[in-house]
């Protein structure tokens, strides 16, 4: 049964990578949303009989077959479903569905062999997100974790014909590379520690052990770990690939870049939260990075004027803002902002996709305005997913939000906890900037003449707004529902019971911190203030005030270019990294190295062989009595030898 | 004894003469007469089977076939260049390896039988009843048997495949 | 009576006449022959063991051997045939190459 | 050491080589006269009563002509295969009972068996001395060194070769029925009849068997309508063209005793040999002979009846049709003594 879950999708992409240019549109679509619906379906049968079960023991495991075995190490390709990857796969099959009916509107343009290379992706995705959520083991999951890698990489160069979209995936797919490299580390560094590469037996090996308090092996092994999780989860150092990925279809970058696979580093620490939690120094070095990140990519939030780049900065500011929750401890705050994010944010993407669409490819905020009354749907869904993200009580984000910072506060990281809510002004601001800009005032051209110079998007060549159509019927079904989801989805966590179902997944250690009611109340009320006083300021600069906003950006012009620049992290990093890489690889690697040392080496081998064979030759005269004569030669040798003996 | 002798004399004669002979029809009437006095050394082991067929498919089936080739090619003469002419042990280098070779392999296994100092008797107790030995042939061997016959199919697909002229159509 | 041994040193002795026979004799037809004779050499000393050891075994087995002689010489008379008919000629060494 | 049962067994073989002599040289008379008769002539009547002593003539004739020998011809071997063919011929009725044990009317204490060499694999030992006798023809063919001789040897071989199978196939199904490779115990299975009417021959149980060994018989022997290996308007006389003097007689001496062999091992395996009604055992011998001489006679008239085939007809008959159906017939008597009890 578990089995189904990933592989209904992976038929689909069969199908569809198969078949895909004999097809229709609707046959491809068809098939990829009927393949993750069926899969959803399947997942909620199974969590409701996992949640069927005693909560002692809450797993259901499935072994599909032994894939490696030698000598006494034996991995198998295991399923296994807990609470935590009960949660996942509801997410990943569930906005999963929302996303793929979205996308047959979304990608009707498209010429049928590309729709259906489109939705063998997306299937092909869903499948590996699955496996990944659902294995049992390091390796099970590494196979899912870099097939969304592959996906992702897939899917953001889509349009591989565009120069910056081919670009985009690349440099997904590189800096990902790097952030495997630790992972890859960090799972052999399990095996030669513990000899297994199960997480069961991994977390059952290490429990009985005493945290680490000074930084060594666990805290290596866990370092390089995050190292991997950075990269998947783009934060501090290794975000820089997630905005560019913005170029890729927008639902692509609501399923993968924000709400799932984006998570799996978030995942994957709270899959091993026995482990983290025997790492001390890593934990804090993960709730600085998450902390630092989600403050860092707030501020460039605010600056962006392409509407997927606000969202993909806000992705990234809300990643940290899990990393923070698993750095202080707080697994099931992780877990849960995961969740009620994965909502709201598949929610703004798709959101601003059916601008996007609207406006036929147009992504640039400078270049919009007053969509509110055109896209009527689009915009109140878009302004829940908003308010949600913002914090606002009653929705989704303020839940979880808010049970992060409060269990930062109260696990003593107050200069966390202020960034943290530092950051969660930004977040409102940065989000209500978006929707006023979007949405609220008039239509303007502001933007400089070619938005996007290499722009090839389909229909690119922007119909003059004459007439807007606000989004056709599967695109509102997704955007509604994931509306209503953006609303309610925090209820899941009143009264600690999302907590309290995660628990058996994080189960031995979960610090349990002191609830004081009080101090809770304080903190929420804190939030709440926080987050109007976001939206407030929002509203003043970019709907009330404009102008206070460009007298604001005038004083602070260096601040500011800094910030549209990120702060240029792309360029030190092409200075540090990418130039020196290149000249050495170029001069050094190639033209020394390879050209010289490899290349001769290679030569020399065929010369060497062929001189040889030039003397071996003689010895093949073509008579068959000469080799049969070598060959008694033998026999009477040895028989000669063992008379002798 | 006497009779072992008579024959073994026959047979180490005979197929001496074999590979002494020039003309190929010569070296198969002489192995036809190795292979009679093999077949009576079969008939003193006791093993009239063995004897019987040793004449039915080697001189009555295989050798027809060799002088079959023969005739059909009779080209005994035609094809003999300078190492026919020559008597086989006057022959050139690799010829004469090949011959010391084989003498070698008979001392040594001829070594290796008188090492032993035990002579080796015959016990009772021979098998020489067809019946038994059909027996064994179609229960024990049964597998062997059958493949057997596949082997045979298949060499005389091969054969007609390999000897039809090539404007066969 | 003679012994075992005895049959076995006669086998050894067709052995190697076979085995001269195949590098001293520039004619296929000749050089299949002292194959045969070989094949002989090994059925002759498998009666024998077959005898001593009182079982039928090593009867069977020789007639497997000639199954897989008569086999093996009608394959082997075929090639001949058709390598006398390319090249007019039954010497192995002119037979040096793998096609032609 | 000369027991008086050893000496019989001696004489016994010596009588048996003198009449086989002696049948090949009436078989000629025979064949003579029915030939005449059945082509309305009166064929030899000159020497002596009835012309009765014209075999004698014949070979007088032969031991005095000239012994030629083709120039080109390979010397030994063409001095060698008539010996073969008449060395095989004799050597096969060694094994071929042709009566029941017998002490001679009491004058020896012991009884012999009416046969040379009473051995428990004459059938196979039949079998081998038949596949031996190719090479007299063949060797004749090929080293006479005439077209005619050796595409007659070579027509010959194949013939014999190819109809071996069916032979030994026929043979088989009859060992079946015997249960024993011994042909004594194959005439002794045969004794008694059914209802005390119908004498237990094999014929009976395996006529098809019996009609394909009589076919392969006689093309093993080179028999009109078989008769390939001399057919004269095509070869002149085929593997014997080149021979002539006692060399050409041997060829013909094995001839007559092949067709010999051959109706004797018929009548052991197919018509109960030596058991017949009215006379005692030991008189069986008498029965043996009427046999053999009745199937000689079916040869005789064979030959001056049917026409011969065409030589692709011949191969075609006994690859497609005689072997096929001897191979069937096989399978059916082995089904039926699996189903009957043996």
């Amino acid at each position: 049964m578990l089995l189904l879950i990933p592989l209904l999708p992976f038929l689909g992409f069969l199908v569809n990578a198969g078949f895909g240019r004999r097809i229709s549109r609707a046959a491809s679509g068809a098939v990829a949303c009927g393949a993750i619906v069926a899969s959803f379906v399947v997942s909620a049968v199974a969590v409701a009989r996992l949640v069927g079960l005693d909560p002692e023991s809450r797993a259901l495991a499935e072994a599909v077959f032994t894939w490696i075995t030698s000598g006494d190490f034996s991995v198998g390709f295991t399923l296994r479903l807990d609470p935590l990857s009960a949660v996942m796969i509801l997410v990943v099959t569930g906005i999963g569905s929302l996303i793929h009916i979205y996308s047959t509107a979304y990608m009707h343009e498209e010429p049928p062999s590309e729709y259906a290379r489109y939705f063998s992706y997306l299937n092909l995705f869903a499948a590996f997100m699955l496996v990944l959520v659902l294995g049992s083991n390091f390796l099970v999951m590494f196979l899912g974790w870099e097939g969304v890698g592959l996906c992702s990489y897939l899917l953001v160069g889509f349009w591989y014909r565009k120069q910056s979209a081919s670009d985009a995936g690349k440099k997904a797919f590189i800096v990902n590379r790097i952030g495997d490299w630790g992972f890859v580390l960090g799972v052999l560094g399990l095996f030669v520690r513990f000899g297994t590469l199960d997480f069961q037996q991994i977390a059952r090996a290490i429990a009985p052990l005493s945290p680490e308090t000074t930084f060594g092996t666990v805290s290596l092994i866990t370092l390089l770990l995050f190292v991997g999780a950075t990269g998947k989860s783009a934060q501090i150092p290794l975000y820089v690939w997630l905005p560019d990925a913005m170029e890729g279809p927008t639902p692509v970058s609501a399923l993968i870049h924000a709400a799932t696979m984006v998570t799996a580093g978030v995942y994957m620490i709270g899959r091993n939260a026995v482990l983290f939690a025997h790492a001390p120094q890593t934990l804090t070095i993960v709730a600085i990075i998450g902390c630092a990140t989600a403050f860092f990519a707030g501020t460039i939030g605010l600056v962006q004027n392409d509407i997927k780049r606000v969202l993909a900065y806000s992705t990234v500011s809300q990643l940290g803002y899990m990393f923070l929750a698993m750095g202080v401890g707080a697994y099931a705050a992780g877990v849960f902002h995961l969740y009620t994010h994965a909502f709201f944010k598949a929610l703004l993407f798709l959101g601003s996709g059916a601008v996007i669409h609207a406006l036929h490819g147009e992504q640039d905020l400078r270049n919009m305005g007053g969509l509110k009354h055109e896209l009527p749907i689009t915009y109140w869904t878009f302004l829940a997913g908003a308010i949600a993200i913002s914090g606002v009580p009653g929705f989704a984000g303020f839940f979880s939000k808010d049970e992060i910072l409060a269990k930062t506060f109260t696990s003593g990281h107050t200069l966390l906890w202020a960034v943290g809510l530092l950051t969660s002004l930004l977040t409102a601001v940065y989000m209500f900037r978006l929707v006023y800009m979007a949405f609220h005032g008039t239509r303007r051209r502001a933007a400089p003449a070619p938005a996007h110079p290499e722009e090839e998007e389909p229909a690119a060549h922007g119909a003059e707004h004459a007439h807007l159509h606000d989004a056709p019927a599967p695109m509102a079904i997704a955007l509604v529902v994931l509306a209503i989801g953006s609303v309610v989805a925090g209820y899941a966590g009143l009264g600690g019971r999302f907590e309290h179902f995660l628990e058996p997944s994080f189960a031995p250690q979960t610090a349990e911190i002191a609830a004081d009611g009080s101090v809770e109340t304080t903190l929420m009320l804190v939030s709440i203030v926080v987050a109007f006083a976001g939206i407030g300021i929002a509203t003043y600069y970019f709907l009330k005030n404009t102008r206070a906003a460009a007298l604001l950006a005038a004083r602070f012009a260096g601040l500011r270019l800094l910030l549209q620049n990120k702060y240029y992290v792309d360029e030190i990093y092409d200075a540090a990294l990418v130039q020196p890489i290149r000249i050495t690889s170029e001069s050094g690697l190639w033209k020394g190295v390879d050209v010289n040392v490899i290349d001769g080496i290679v030569n020399g081998v065929g010369r060497t062989v062929a001189g040889t064979s030039d003397v071996l030759r003689r010895l093949q005269t073509g008579s068959v009595r000469a080799y049969a004569a070598s060959l008694f030669f033998g026999v009477v040798l040895i028989l000669g030898y063992y008379l002798w003996r | 004894m006497g009779l072992f002798y008579l024959f073994a004399a026959v047979a180490v004669l005979a197929s001496l003469l074999v590979i002494a002979q020039r003309n190929p029809i010569y070296s198969v009437l002489l192995l036809i007469a190795s292979f009679g006095a093999l077949s009576g050394l079969y008939v003193m082991l006791e093993a009239p089977f063995v004897a019987v067929i040793q004449i039915i498919v080697y001189a009555g089936a295989i050798m027809v076939l060799f002088l079959f080739v023969v005739m059909l090619l009779n080209a005994p003469h035609e094809d003999t260049d300078y190492d026919e002419r020559v008597h086989p042990l006057m022959r050139p280098g690799p010829m004469r390896f090949g011959g010391v070779l084989a003498i070698a392999l008979a001392l040594e296994l001829v070594w290796a039988l008188t090492k032993r100092a035990e002579s080796g008797r015959f016990a009772g107790g021979a098998v020489s009843s067809v019946a038994a030995i059909g027996r064994l042939l179609f229960t024990q061997y049964a597998f062997a048997f059958e493949v057997t016959s596949v082997l045979i199919i298949a060499a005389m697909v091969g054969a007609v495949v390999l000897a039809r002229r090539e404007d066969w159509r | 009576m003679p012994s075992l041994n005895d049959y076995l040193v006669l086998s050894a002795v067709l052995f190697a006449i076979g085995t001269a026979g195949v590098f001293v004799r520039r004619n296929l037809i000749t050089i299949l022959l002292s194959i045969e004779i070989m094949l002989n050499a090994v059925n002759l000393s498998f009666v024998a063991f077959g005898r001593a050891l009182g079982s039928a075994d090593g009867q069977i087995i020789v007639f497997f051997v000639m199954t897989v002689a008569a086999a093996e010489a009608a394959v082997g008379l075929a090639i001949v045939i058709s390598l006398f008919r390319h090249k007019e000629s039954l010497n192995p060494d002119t037979f040096t190459e793998l096609k032609w | 050491m000369l027991t008086p049962v050893l000496i019989a067994q001696i004489l016994l073989t010596l009588f048996v080589f003198f009449m086989l002599l002696n049948s090949a040289a009436i078989m000629v008379y025979v064949e003579r006269k029915v030939a005449a008769f059945i082509q309305q002539r009166l064929g030899p009547y000159l020497v002596g009563p009835k012309g009765m002593l014209q075999p004698l003539a014949d070979v007088v004739k032969l031991m005095f002509k000239e012994e030629l020998r083709p120039k080109a011809a390979d010397a030994f071997l063409f001095a060698l295969a008539p010996i073969i063919s008449a060395t095989c011929a004799f050597a096969a009725f060694a094994v071929v009972p042709f009566g029941a044990e017998t002490t001679f009317f009491g004058l020896l204490n012991e009884p012999i068996k009416l046969q040379v060499a009473d051995v428990n694999v004459a059938v196979l030992i039949i079998f081998a001395i038949a596949s031996m006798g190719v090479y007299g023809i063949v060797l004749a063919g090929w080293s006479s060194n005439s077209k005619y001789s050796l595409l007659g040897g070579l027509r010959s071989s194949a013939q014999m070769i190819s109809y071996e199978l069916s032979y030994g196939m026929a043979l088989a199904s009859v060992l079946l029925l015997g249960n024993s490779l011994s042909l004594t115990d194959i005439v002794n299975h045969q004794a008694g009849a059914w209802l005390h009417v119908i004498p237990k021959w094999f014929v009976f149980l395996q006529p098809v068997g019996f009609l394909i060994f009589m076919t392969a018989g006689i093309a093993e022997t080179n028999r009109a309508p078989f008769d390939f290996p001399e057919a004269e308007q095509e070869l002149v006389a085929g593997y014997h063209t080149e021979y002539s003097s006692m060399s050409f007689a041997m060829f013909f001496l094995a001839e007559y005793i092949n067709m010999v062999t051959v109706s004797a091992v018929a009548t052991d395996l197919f018509l109960g040999g030596w058991h017949g009604p009215l006379l005692p055992e030991s008189l069986g011998w008498i029965w043996f002979l009427l046999k053999v001489a009745a199937l000689l006679f079916f040869y005789v008239w064979m030959r001056w009846t049917l026409p011969r085939y065409r030589y692709d007809q011949l191969m075609a008959f006994g690859w497609k049709l005689l072997l096929p159906l001897s191979v069937v017939n096989l399978l059916v008597t082995a089904a039926g003594v699996l189903y009957f009890g043996a």
